[in-house]
């Protein structure tokens, strides 16, 4: 039905009404997915006008830079937030491998120059770490959120036990080199995150695992119907999760070259609220790569703009909260009879 | 003509703690032939069928399959040796397209490198969806944006595309009532579907509580009761009532309604709706339901009975129109303001809006009306459970005590749970939407001779029956509609019930 | 049951890793209260209170981690109570400024001596308590105001600075950026373009700083309350080729602090010195305990050092690469100065010694000879008052110290009535 | 005989959850006998008191299906307001933080309930929110704690004084912990909390009012959690605007020690009460052993698996635990 020629709702058959009624659902279950981006592009024009620091080559060059390791670590949490699960252990594993490879690299405690193994080896011990996790969560049915918090409480006392209580500053020339390398005016680190973003994409969209991946967060018990080994799945995922993880402690660590716990504090509860920010649901199932992106980009902006303009330290963090909760209200779906957790 | 056997039990037992649950069952399958089992509710079909898929292990036992040993432990597993099932419950993802989930799981056929080509995958389903009549559907199509039948018929692709795959049309296909959301011409196209398997060499094994169904499909029936099989015919050989009675022990006949004590409704009228209307769904609905009276509301999938019954508990908000509640207009916007008014309903969908599943029966029971059991906002458990254990008694649900988790009941106990709630609630006008699906038959006449009970003490029902028999057998009156409007009104004495003919003919 | 058997072997673990001593005759349990261990200025404190346990036969050191919790120091000097009673010595780094107030009446109750660092709860003074023998701080304020000035003294008194502010809600954030603030007050042609909080955080300071090297293109210095955070204003600035050219400053003395000023990127720290600060009061607690030893002025200021390249590498070689060694058993040698009360000092920071002896005397005199003290009071402020509306210099500062003495003097009053 | 092993079996199991706090104590107790002296049972008493409400608050929500983040900025911030009000305004201040508490559950929620905004997001958003406040009044510039003058102490003092030998704050902890047990066993509200949690169309299409339901939850929790911050206030005698920062997740962790599901429905104030036992003991306990603190996290991380592996009631191999 032409919404331009609308009859009269009483005159219209049961029929013409169903017709219109789903043409109006599907009209705003477009608006619901496309309201993040249409968010994003609003609030980029509006800060734009607001500030005209915001708009300049160098800012965005900055908020792209900083944009790397809230983006790895956001990519793997996709995957897990698709399952409907939730993985707290990203901050920690975050902090032990920045810290180990900082440890076996050229660095300012110890005599180690272990070259391409001191990245290698703390990378495979991160992706272990999500191993681990997923392997406890399965097999001993603990709910993902406990699981995770213990797991990084394990892993974050672990890490202040490698390095004793001083942290190592990387000497390592090319970790120097790597944090001051741009292609097209963009970071290494940034490039970085954006090649692991495509995998996941690719992984995402194109492979059985990542319909493995909706599947069971749509409907666990359908998957198993389908012949879908979900404890398979679900701890590949939190491998997954864990590898991402260990390469945003790395990329990290390219940046700041101080191998401490604090490289992973307060990155994980942000990157959740990007994502749902951008659309993808904490019970599963929904969402997807482009979300992720969005919501990414939605929050890096807010934070670069609020620093720009010069908010108010004291009052920052509860504008950010209040805008969040908004952001949120605007772009999630719900229905009549959907159920808010 | 002896057919090729394809698949036997031996001895095939499942014990849940001290449960057994089924027993010694031996059960032979032959190629190109339509199979039967039936059996009340907990007989055991449903047990059996899912041991052979490999959703469960078998405590005792052993299969074959072509002559070898069969052993699957997963579903997976037993697709690898042709037999496929297609579930009571829908198990489709909803955010995933028909193409990706008819191949779910089997991504690898449309890959390279570990990458799917979903062009492909889309084109292979077109395919196997044309083979079954269903161009309707489009394969890129999202499940969550198709009606509940489609999303069956995508299901029964599914499965069948599986087994033709991989047995070679020596395959065995488990269909557990897969009818039960189909309309006719889908049914037909299902029936046929099936045959065709059939004669192509493959099994089926076909389970529904719609017997007529099964007298049309089958070739042969196996009987179940409590765990044993008690009785195999062939189809030829059998008619309704034969196999009634050798599920059931008990005879059925014109009583099975008890319509020997349908009330005859009194001129109070407790609820009227006037010019009721949802948009997209139903309009000009106006009816009057009177003090002890079974009203019954009739018509296909989709003609929009089901909205109105929502509307009228508070699941769903109305567009227009006015609900009266002795002769008082009310609004409600929620099914608990629906409660407070009187109006409480049994849910079509018992595992999803009816049990609350890992809470005990005490609780389902009470959970409408805590306050029964409480002095002073306080509730007194042991109360609650003495009220409980009169439910039980009076309904005779069967359990281990009220303290049993509802999910540990089976469908027609379960039921029994859920009547108990809304009878515990004191609400006089009562929505029974479908309230014997999946319910076996011997739980169906318990339900039956209740529903008399309640009239005779005043209630007022508003029905929805499974079936026109059932619909026509219960309701004092009936309402018929068709395409969001009511086309029809009868009366239904009790000895002077419409021909079933003139009703089907106003809802087509 | 097999997993209550996996708890109880996890459990059992625990017993390898524990290291319980149980109490004997003369020795003392030192029980060092930090923080926690997975920052290094804390670790140094930590390890300064065990050089000293280390340097004495019957004392034995626990290092007690707080996470800057106040519940948990009271719930962990607690439990060390439970164990030792009043063999228990403590050394604290408190978890805030209010909570020294209890860590005193705890160590009050069991009898056990306390040496408190750092913080101090209003009001509370080492002479009214037993257990509370002395209180050791180099001063954050000081800290703050110190690598300020040095940063604008390298500006020559002139420009625009940014400030990265430490965690919100802990004392030594709010105390070093008051620093800040007071030696920004005494350079008029300086401008503070923006504060922002990044939580001891490097990344955050990162971040922060990134953005305003995009927002300004005249920023001439960065004052940092970390060093921690002062890192990551340098790692911004060396993508921006920026590093050297912006003054950054740090605190606390970490060894890629010390590294940061000898390539040149740092300008200053200040060099805390935990080894000297927990392991003198650690000392300080002991000869209280074992031999009631206690100093005569309680409050003391320790030195606290500004570290810049003048003099790096000597404070590397003794912080960093070494530890340094002390003697313990001289009380006098980790004292910069020493005051016999907070008031005191207050009012000696206000008044000038020599002024504040003499005054104190008078208000003591005036107290204890009840002469009509109000009256005196009432003219000065009288006078004050004009002098304020007139808009005089010095006349808020004086209503101040009146206000302060008229405190002293009713609290020597009830005292008396008492 | 055999009916009579069976239900002592059932029992058995139903009750494994106290076995967990049992080891624990047992454990600590041998490595060092002053562990269950009474000086160390009255600080672990003490130290339990506030940390008891909160947890119980926020477990009420848990049984509802949903999460609540910022309970522990709640209590940052009425431990900031109690702390630096009830000098001079006195113990009335209790009255009102309470009153403070129903408003935050109200907002969350009523977000969560009516805007249908899941409970993850606006808990999380809350908790930056209330944080803020806690450091805004605590001074310009984000300024530290501030304790209760000494001579006002008097107000608070009652709090820590010892009755039958242990601090008044627990005998209190004690009776909202007795009031828990009697809204999640006694009343419709608590009664239903469970039922949405458990299955929430189902409990809706039954008639319960599912909005005011969750509403109450969010209550129970945010005056819990508000009860909690007065308690830490009156302990410490000071306002503390970081007291928070890590109470939410612990109270979190003692809830699932316990045993209680994430997934809704199902718990009790007992297990609140035995996760919360734990907790406590753990973290007294290693002080008391003189565990090195670097291996305190890896300790209390592994402690935190096992036990919260025992107590987890596994409903079957279809429950799907997330």
């Amino acid at each position: 039905m032409n919404l331009l020629s609308k009859k009269d709702v009483k005159s219209m058959t049961i029929a013409e009404q169903f017709v219109s009624k789903v043409e109006q659902e599907a009209l705003s279950n477009k608006i619901r997915v496309y309201a993040p981006m249409i968010l994003l592009v609003i609030m980029t024009i509006v800060f734009s006008i607001y500030d005209s620091h915001f708009f300049s080559l160098k800012n965005l060059v900055n908020v792209l830079g900083q944009m790397a390791v809230p983006l790895i670590l956001a990519t793997g949490l996709t995957f897990v937030l698709l399952l409907g699960r939730i993985d707290l252990s990203v901050e920690g594993v975050m902090g032990l491998v920045g810290s180990a490879i900082s440890l076996l690299l050229l660095n300012s405690r110890n005599s180690n120059d272990w070259g391409v193994w001191g990245v290698i080896l703390p990378l495979v011990l991160g992706t272990l770490c999500g191993f681990i996790t997923g392997f406890l969560h399965v097999k001993l049915k603990i709910a993902s959120f406990i699981i995770t918090y213990a797991i990084s409480t394990i892993v974050s006392g672990v890490a202040v036990l490698l390095y004793n209580s001083q942290p190592a500053t990387v000497k390592a020339q090319w970790v120097i080199d790597a944090s001051q390398t741009y292609f097209l005016k963009i970071p290494l680190i940034t490039w970085i995150a954006i090649i692991f973003y495509i995998i996941c994409a690719i992984i995402l969209n194109y492979t059985a695992f990542g319909r493995a991946v909706y599947a069971i967060g749509d409907n666990e018990a359908a998957a198993v119907a389908s012949g879908i080994n979900v404890q398979k799945v679900v701890i590949e995922v939190f491998v997954l999760s864990g590898f991402a993880a260990s390469l945003a402690g790395l990329v990290a660590l390219i940046r700041l070259k101080l191998g401490q716990v604090s490289l992973g504090e307060n990155q994980m509860f942000p990157c959740i609220t990007a994502l749902v920010v951008g659309g993808t649901s904490l019970s599963g199932g929904k969402g997807g790569m482009l979300q992720t992106m969005v919501g990414i980009l939605i929050y890096m902006e807010l934070l670069n703009f609020l620093t720009i303009i010069g908010v108010s330290a004291d009052y920052k963090n509860a504008i950010q909260g209040v805008i969040i909760i908004i952001a949120v209200a605007l772009t999630i779906t719900r229905g009549r009879k959907v159920i808010a957790k | 003509m002896e057919k090729e056997l394809l698949f036997k039990t031996n001895n095939i037992g499942k014990i849940y703690g001290s449960n057994t649950v089924l027993q010694g069952i031996n059960v032979e399958f032959h190629r190109g032939e339509i199979v039967g089992l039936i059996g009340e509710n907990g007989a055991g079909k449903s047990t059996l069928m899912k041991i052979i898929a490999g959703v469960t292990d078998a405590s005792m036992g052993t299969m074959e399959m072509n002559g070898k040993p069969f052993k699957a432990s997963s579903m997976m597993d037993a697709n690898k040796y042709g037999i496929g099932m297609v579930f009571q419950e829908q198990s489709l993802i909803s955010n995933l397209s028909a193409a990706q989930n008819i191949y779910l799981g089997r991504e690898k056929d449309f890959s390279t490198f570990g990458l799917v080509n979903w062009a492909k995958m889309n084109a292979a389903a077109r395919a196997a969806l044309d083979k079954l009549g269903l161009s309707n559907i489009s394969p890129a199509q999202k499940i969550s944006d198709m009606p509940f039948a489609m999303r069956q018929m995508v299901e029964i692709t599914k499965v069948l595309d599986i087994v033709s795959e991989t047995a070679n049309d020596r395959a065995l296909i488990l269909l557990d009532e897969p009818t039960t959301v189909l309309t006719d011409d889908e049914m037909k196209i299902l029936f046929e579907q099936v045959r065709l398997m059939k004669e192509k060499g493959n099994c089926i094994i076909f389970i529904s509580h719609r017997l007529q169904e099964v007298l049309d499909l089958t070739d042969r029936i196996y009987v179940f009761k409590d765990g044993h099989l008690t009785g195999e015919v062939e189809t030829k050989d059998a008619d309704e009532y034969k196999l009634y009675e050798m599920m059931v022990g008990r005879e059925t006949n014109g009583e099975y309604y008890v319509s020997q004590r349908q009330t005859v409704p009194t001129d109070d009228v407790v609820l009227e709706v006037e010019n009721l209307a949802m948009f997209g769904s139903f309009k000009d609905v106006s009816f009057k339901l009177h003090k002890g009276e079974v009203l019954g509301l009739y018509g296909v999938e989709g003609s929009g009975k089901e909205d109105v019954c929502a509307v009228i508990s508070g699941d769903e908000g109305k567009t227009a129109g006015t609900i009266r509640i002795n002769g008082k207009e009310v609004s409600f916007g929620s099914p608990s303001d629906a409660r407070k008014h009187g109006i409480l309903s049994v849910p079509r969908d018992r595992r999803d809006e009816g049990i609350i599943g890992i809470l005990p029966i005490s609780e389902n029971i009470s959970v409408s009306n805590y306050g029964k059991n409480a002095t002073a906002g306080l509730i007194s458990n042991k109360k609650q459970t003495e009220n409980a254990n009169g439910w039980i008694k009076e309904l005779g649900i069967k359990c281990e005590g009220p303290m049993q988790r509802i999910n540990a009941l089976s469908g027609g106990n379960a039921q029994k749970v859920i009547f108990a709630r809304v009878l515990d609630s004191e609400c006089p006008i009562l929505i029974l939407d479908h309230p014997t699906r999946g319910v076996d038959i011997g739980a169906k006449g318990d339900i039956y001779s209740l529903i008399r009970d309640i009239t005779e003490k005043g209630f007022s029902v508003l029905l929805m029956g499974d079936t026109l028999d059932e619909c026509l057998g219960l309701a004092s009156r009936i309402i018929v509609m068709k395409d969001g409007l009511v086309t029809a009104e009868f009366d239904c004495p009790a000895d002077n019930k419409p021909d079933q003919v003139e009703v089907v003919q106003k809802m087509l | 049951m097999k997993k209550a058997l996996l708890l109880f072997v996890v459990l059992a673990m625990l017993a390898l890793v524990s290291t319980a001593v149980f109490a004997q005759d003369e020795v003392w349990h030192l029980g060092i209260l930090v923080h926690s261990l997975d920052n290094e200025f804390w670790a140094q404190e930590a390890k300064g209170g065990e050089l000293f346990a280390d340097s004495k036969d019957d004392v034995v050191a626990q290092v007690l981690a707080t996470d800057g919790d106040d519940n948990k120091e009271m719930q962990a000097m607690r439990d060390f109570i439970a164990q030792y009673g009043d063999h228990a010595i403590f050394v604290t780094d408190p978890a805030s400024k209010a909570n020294t107030a209890n860590v005193v009446e705890i160590a009050e109750e069991a009898g056990a001596k306390v040496a408190i660092l750092w913080h101090h709860a209003d009001e509370l003074e080492p002479a009214d308590w037993d257990s509370f023998v002395v209180h050791m701080s180099p001063d954050d304020f000081v800290a703050g105001y110190n690598t300020a000035k040095h940063l604008f003294e390298k500006m020559d008194g002139k420009g625009k600075v940014v400030a990265l502010y430490g965690q919100q809600g802990e004392d030594s954030a709010a105390n070093r950026y008051a620093g800040f603030l007071a030696a920004l007050a005494e350079y008029p042609e300086i401008e503070c373009l923006d504060m922002q909080v990044a939580s001891w955080s490097q990344d955050q300071a990162m971040t922060f700083t990134q953005t305003w090297l995009s927002k300004y293109d005249n920023i001439d210095a960065i004052w940092a309350a970390n060093d921690t955070m002062g890192l990551g204003a340098i790692e911004a600035l060396k993508l921006e080729g920026k590093n050297g050219q912006i003054l950054v400053c740090g605190c606390d003395g970490i060894a890629a602090a010390y590294e940061a000023i000898e390539a040149g990127d740092m300008a200053c720290t200040v060099a805390n010195n935990g080894y000297l600060l927990m392991g003198y009061g650690a000392s300080y607690a002991y000869q209280a305990a074992k031999n009631g030893v206690v100093p005569e002025n309680p409050v003391i200021k320790t030195q606290a050092v500004l570290v810049t390249s003048d003099n790096v590498a000597e404070y590397k070689a003794m912080f960093i690469d070494g530890t340094p060694e002390y003697d313990y058993d001289d009380l006098n040698f980790c004292v910069l100065s020493a005051h016999p009360s907070f008031a005191e000092l207050e009012l000696e920071e206000k008044l000038g010694t020599a002024a504040a002896v003499a005054v104190t005397g008078a208000v003591v005199e005036a107290a204890e000879e009840e002469v009509a003290w109000n009256e005196i009071v009432d003219k000065i402020n009288a006078e004050i008052e004009k002098g304020i509306e007139n808009g005089e210099e010095g006349a808020a500062e004086a209503k101040e110290i009146v206000d302060f003495l008229q405190g002293l003097y009713n609290e020597i009053v009830s005292g008396e009535a008492k | 005989m055999e009916q009579k092993n069976k239900s002592f079996k059932t029992f058995f199991i139903q009750n494994i959850y106290i076995l967990s706090a049992v080891l624990v104590i047992v454990v600590f107790f041998l490595i060092n006998n002053s562990f269950l002296s009474l000086y160390s049972i009255q600080n672990m008493t003490t130290e339990l008191a506030p940390l008891l409400p909160m947890a119980c608050g926020i477990a009420f929500v848990l049984y509802a299906g949903s999460i609540d983040l910022s309970i522990g900025a709640v209590a940052s911030a009425v431990c900031v307001i109690t702390g630096l009000n009830v000098g001079e305004k006195g113990n009335i201040m209790i009255l009102y933080m309470l009153l403070f508490g129903v408003m935050i559950g109200l907002i969350n929620g009523l977000l969560v309930s009516k805007g249908k905004l899941p409970s993850f997001i606006v808990t999380l958003c809350a908790q930056s929110i209330y944080r803020a406040i806690a450091i805004i009044l605590s001074n310009p510039h984000g300024g530290g704690s501030k304790n209760i003058p000494l001579k006002q102490r008097v107000v608070v003092n009652w709090a820590t004084n010892k009755v039958l030998g242990l601090p008044i704050l627990f005998w209190i902890a004690v009776l909202i912990l007795i009031i828990c047990i009697v809204i999640e066993r006694k009343t419709a509200i608590g009664k239903s909390i469970f039922a949405i949690g458990a299955n929430e169309k189902a409990a809706r299409m039954a008639g319960v009012n599912v909005t005011l339901t969750k509403l109450c939850a969010f209550i129970l929790c945010s005056v819990g959690a508000a009860i909690g911050g007065i308690m830490y206030t009156y302990k410490l005698k000071s306002s503390v605007p970081t007291i928070g920062d890590n109470l939410y997740m612990m109270a979190i962790s003692s809830v699932a020690l316990g045993g209680t599901l994430f997934s809704g429905g199902k718990g009790s104030a007992l297990r609140t009460l035995v996760g919360v036992l734990t907790v406590t003991a753990i973290s007294s306990g290693m002080n008391m052993a003189g565990v090195n603190p670097l291996w305190k996290n890896v300790v209390y991380g592994i402690v935190l698996i096992a036990a919260v592996a025992i107590n987890s009631e596994k409903g079957g191999r279809d429950l799907i635990i997330k």
